[in-house]
């Protein structure tokens, strides 16, 4: 049973339940610290509206590529690289098949 | 691409292409044929085809054979969607 | 009956695919009737063959012999076709067969009739018949029969929806790119026969003794089928093929995948296993780490639903390579940590089809019922489709490899066993997965949440029967993973690692 | 080596295929460099079945004693045959329809799939 | 097209009929088979469509893909056929049956009435070929008619 429900990696082992058992407590620790928290905002009130940096949104979606904006600006050029590589045109990608062949046949000859 | 990538990579797989016809052995002279002579010999007594390559067809190596139909088959049926009319 | 178990698997979806269209002139529901028989009778059969394998060895089945274990005639040389079928091909049936049993139904919803779904359903029936070849053949040039079946099958599915312009030109590049993969194969085995005069793949095995002509089809195979399995520098028919093919039909298009790569094992461990060195397991890990990368970041920057998807399904190819890779380049040795990798990057491939499979399910509830997949236009469909919102999440969460669902509990293998050979690999392996957590944590956003969405009513029980049977499979992997990484896994694993011995006495005898 | 000519003659023609395949522009002369590479290996694949001064392996008023060639091959080429027919008839199709949605066959106009 | 054109189909397409279903019939004989009978077939049938162009034949598409289901259906049922012992074994040569007179080895005149399921399954792949073609060479005529 034990052999069942874990996997023996070679320098440990994982084992969801017991991962999950611990999760559980975790989610146990945050529900007490949340529930030790001030409860007397005003319901109803401006206190539920949202802001944005400070000022009062009316469209507060934001958008998904935002969330990770800097990231993906700081690696524009190798990203755009990396586009204009999948260039949609079918005899370069053939070109890549033949580059493959090259490499696999002086790797195995 | 880079155009002289391609070429320079196919202008080496030309080669090595080339140089394993060369490597193989010699044109006319295959050098094991145990199971082509059992085909000449055994299609006659077993199948009961003078054609031997029929026998392979259609006896020996028969589910190639219907492989093969299923591939006209799956290109027929392909042709017929890609050009069939869809009101849209 | 049983005996003709291995066959009737392939061959029923066959005459199925035979018969579709007839069947479609006296009733659609004849024909939709007849498709699902098919496909339970074939999921039984692959069911009742990986049980038997399981339980008691390679199974061999000699078409046309006047017994179906005569594998030799007379003189110690096999010459008919033989399907032979070790743990990690019931393995590999088993996923086709689970997948199909998902697939179909959905499509059977999915696909409106006027859209031309009797030639639709034709087609999966012989992609699924050609897949199931694949995985039990024995014969090399059996196997470029099969690889063409799917190959063909496979591009008039992605061509489907030919009234937009990309459809057509998708199936166009990935026939062209098939075709030539296939034609390598086919070049391949026509060498090996020239110098053996033998197509049977054990046959050959034994003879191999790496000359120049050897080595020179060995890098003719790898090349051909590195193509067909979409890894990284020749991965671009796939992010096409994926996202432009109608969504329930992905799910089979992914096990063609995968089957291909099955078909990269068998050569490189059965065909090759004797005399293959250490260069060409670097080569596979190299090209899995490439693949992963790449298509992370590719995924990235993707504003189409399913292009996205695509990208992140092409990227669990990487972990596949990686796994089993670190198994080739220590095949010599056969270390422990080598095995454990194996285990992971096979363990994968059942992962990868549940995850990618929900996930394409997801994108295929999303498209029909807002008509679009792009996520600048997306929005707000958790209100409306709360079942497709968690099947999204968990499915994304798996692929990421996030605790405790299935993707993480064979990533963990991979990892750990990629790390006792170089860190440098676990690393990059760790990295590709965060970035892919980042993609989906973008894609969960940008679809599902925000404020509600008009969606259309109705969503067929169907489509969320279906996810549904893939979320519980992906939790139940995910919670008790040991069972199946001991029951299923580690046998399809030990056939690879170990098992070339046993695969030549199955056919060969002694 | 130089006996060796057919087959280095059917390499010639799977390499033209594929250079057909990297340098044309032309969707029909992609379908036709794709042929060329199909009629190369099938070249190749009957020719491997030739056995000198062999005769076919049919028995039908064959001539007595005469070595009979290689009878693997030619079933083999055959089902190649057929499955390349079926590749080349679904490659037109497609280039059929794209022509009619784009308005040309160049491979540099026809990437609405790219990044 | 031209009055030549025609009159040399109507001349031609009973000759490549017959041709092809003699290639078909002989096939586990002299060269040839259902593959090449019905592909010699077939350039017939591709030859009707050129010269009377394809609306003489659109209406037997439907025609055509029935032919061609069945020719599958059939030959896959004589794979089936086998099951009793392998699937595709060969049950009825030599069986003294239909087709099922046995040969000796060595060179003979051919005898009709040989090789059990070969004949069969030539003139069920035969159909299929005739059918598939037809019907592929048939869709691309269609699809380039109409605007």
């Amino acid at each position: 049973m034990e052999e069942t429900l874990k996997i023996i990696t070679g320098q440990g082992f994982w084992s969801p339940l017991l991962w999950l058992a611990a999760a559980l407590g975790i989610l146990l620790l945050a529900f007490f610290l949340w529930s030790r928290g001030r409860r007397e905002y005003k319901r109803g009130t401006e206190q539920e509206l949202p802001f944005l940096s400070g000022e009062r949104a009316e469209d507060p979606r934001v958008g998904a590529s935002h969330l990770y904006w800097g990231f993906v600006e700081a690696l524009k050029p190798f990203l755009n690289g990396l586009r204009d590589w999948h260039s949609g045109v079918i005899t370069d990608y053939v070109g890549w098949f033949v580059v493959i062949l090259v490499v696999v046949l002086l790797l195995v000859l | 691409m880079n155009r002289w990538l391609a070429t320079g990579a196919f202008c080496i797989a030309a080669a090595f292409l080339i140089l394993g016809a060369v490597a193989l052995r010699p044109f006319g002279q295959p050098a094991r044929t145990e199971m082509d002579d059992y085909f000449n010999r055994y299609s006659q007594p077993e199948v009961a085809a003078n054609n031997a390559v029929t026998a392979i067809v259609f006896d020996y190596r028969g589910y190639d054979t219907l492989g093969e139909a299923t591939v006209l088959f799956t290109a027929v049926t392909g042709v017929a969607l890609i050009l069939r009319r869809v009101r849209k | 009956m049983s005996v003709h178990a291995p066959i009737l698997a392939i061959a029923v979806p066959l005459l199925g695919g035979f018969a579709a269209p007839l069947l479609a002139r006296i009733h659609r529901k004849v024909r939709d009737l007849w498709v699902l028989l098919v496909v339970f009778f074939s999921g039984a059969c692959v069911g009742y063959v990986a049980a038997h394998i399981l339980s008691s060895g390679i199974w061999v089945y000699v078409l046309g012999a006047r017994n179906p274990q005569e594998t030799l005639a007379p003189g110690g040389f096999p010459i008919r076709i033989m399907l032979t079928v070790d743990a990690m091909s019931a393995f590999m049936g088993l996923i086709a067969g689970f997948l199909a049993l998902v697939a179909f139904p959905f499509a059977l919803k999915y696909i409106p009739e006027e859209e031309g779904k009797t030639l639709a359903l034709t087609l999966s029936l012989l992609l699924l018949a050609g897949i199931l070849g694949l995985a039990y053949t024995g014969d090399l040039f059996n196997f470029f029969v099969f690889l063409e079946v799917t190959s063909i099958a496979a591009c008039g599915i992605i061509g489907f929806r030919t009234w937009i312009s990309r459809a057509p030109e998708a199936a166009f590049k990935t026939m062209v790119l098939f075709s030539l993969s296939g034609l390598f194969f086919l070049l391949a085995s026509a060498f090996l026969y020239g110098e053996y005069g033998a197509l049977n793949l054990a046959y050959l095995s034994a003879q191999i003794k790496g000359t120049l002509v050897d080595k020179l089809a060995l890098a003719l195979f790898l090349a051909g089928l590195i193509m067909k399995v979409a890894a990284a520098p020749v991965h671009f028919w796939a992010p096409d093929a994926y996202g432009e093919a109608p969504a329930a039909k992905t799910l089979l298009l992914v096990v063609n995948t995968q089957v291909s790569l099955y078909g990269l094992w068998r050569v490189l461990f059965t065909l090759y296993g004797g005399a293959l060195s250490a260069g060409v397991g670097w080569l596979v890990t190299s090209l899995g780490l490439l693949t992963m990368v790449v298509a992370a970041f590719m995924a990235l920057v993707q504003v189409d639903l399913g292009r996205l998807v695509a990208y992140g399904a092409v990227s669990q190819i990487g972990y596949m390579m990686l796994g089993v890779g670190v198994g080739l380049v220590t095949l010599a040795g056969r270390p422990d940590y080598g095995f454990v990798a194996m285990k992971g990057g096979i363990f994968h491939m059942l992962n990868d089809a549940l995850t990618v499979g929900l996930l394409f399910l997801c994108v295929g509830a999303v498209e029909w019922t807002k008509g679009t997949r792009d996520l600048r236009e997306l929005g707000g469909l958790g209100h409306g489709l709360p079942g497709v919102a968690l099947c999204f999440l968990l499915a994304s969460l798996a692929l990421a490899g996030i605790p405790p669902l299935n993707g993480f509990a064979s990533k963990i293998l991979i990892y750990e066993g990629s790390f006792r050979l170089s860190p440098i690999l676990a690393a990059v392996a760790v990295l590709a997965s965060i970035l892919l957590l980042a993609v989906f944590a973008r894609a969960f956003h940008g679809a599902f949440l925000g404020p509600r969405a008009e969606v259309k009513e109705g969503l067929p029980w169907v489509f969320l029967l279906s996810m549904g049977a893939l979320a519980v499979g992906i939790l139940v992997l995910g919670l008790v993973p040991g069972f199946f990484v001991e029951e299923l896994v580690a046998p399809a694993a030990k056939a690879l690692w170990h098992g070339r011995a046993l695969y030549l006495a199955a056919v060969l005898g002694g | 080596m130089i006996g060796n000519l057919p087959f280095v003659v059917c390499m010639i023609l799977v390499a033209l295929g594929l250079w057909t395949l990297i340098a044309k522009r032309n969707l029909v002369k992609l379908v036709i460099g794709m042929s060329l590479v199909t009629s190369g290996v099938n070249l190749f694949l009957v020719s491997l079945g030739y056995v000198r001064g062999g005769i076919p392996p049919i028995y039908t008023y064959a001539p007595a004693a005469a070595p009979m060639v290689l009878p693997t091959p030619q079933a083999l080429t055959l089902t190649s045959i057929v499955i390349g027919v079926a590749t080349t008839a679904l490659m037109l199709a497609f280039v059929v329809v794209i022509y009619r949605h784009k308005g040309t066959l160049d491979v540099r106009k026809i990437r609405d799939l790219r990044g | 097209m031209t009055v030549v054109v025609r009159t040399i189909t109507r001349v031609l397409l009973p000759i490549s009929l017959v041709f092809g279903g003699y290639v078909i019939m002989h096939g586990h004989l002299t060269p040839g088979g259902g593959f090449q009978g019905g592909a010699v077939a077939a350039s017939g049938l591709a030859l009707v469509l050129v010269a009377f162009g394809v609306e003489r034949l659109a209406g037997k598409k439907g025609l055509l893909s029935v032919l061609e289901s069945l020719g599958g259906v059939a030959f896959a049922a004589l794979g089936f056929l086998g099951l009793g012992v392998t699937f595709f074994a060969n049950v009825l040569a030599g069986s003294g049956g239909l087709f099922g007179h046995p040969v000796p080895y060595g060179p003979n005149p051919g005898d009709l009435n040989t090789a059990g399921t070969l004949p069969l399954m030539n003139w069920a792949v035969g159909f299929k070929v005739l059918a598939g073609l037809g019907a592929v060479v048939l869709l691309f005529g269609l699809f380039g008619g109409e605007k």
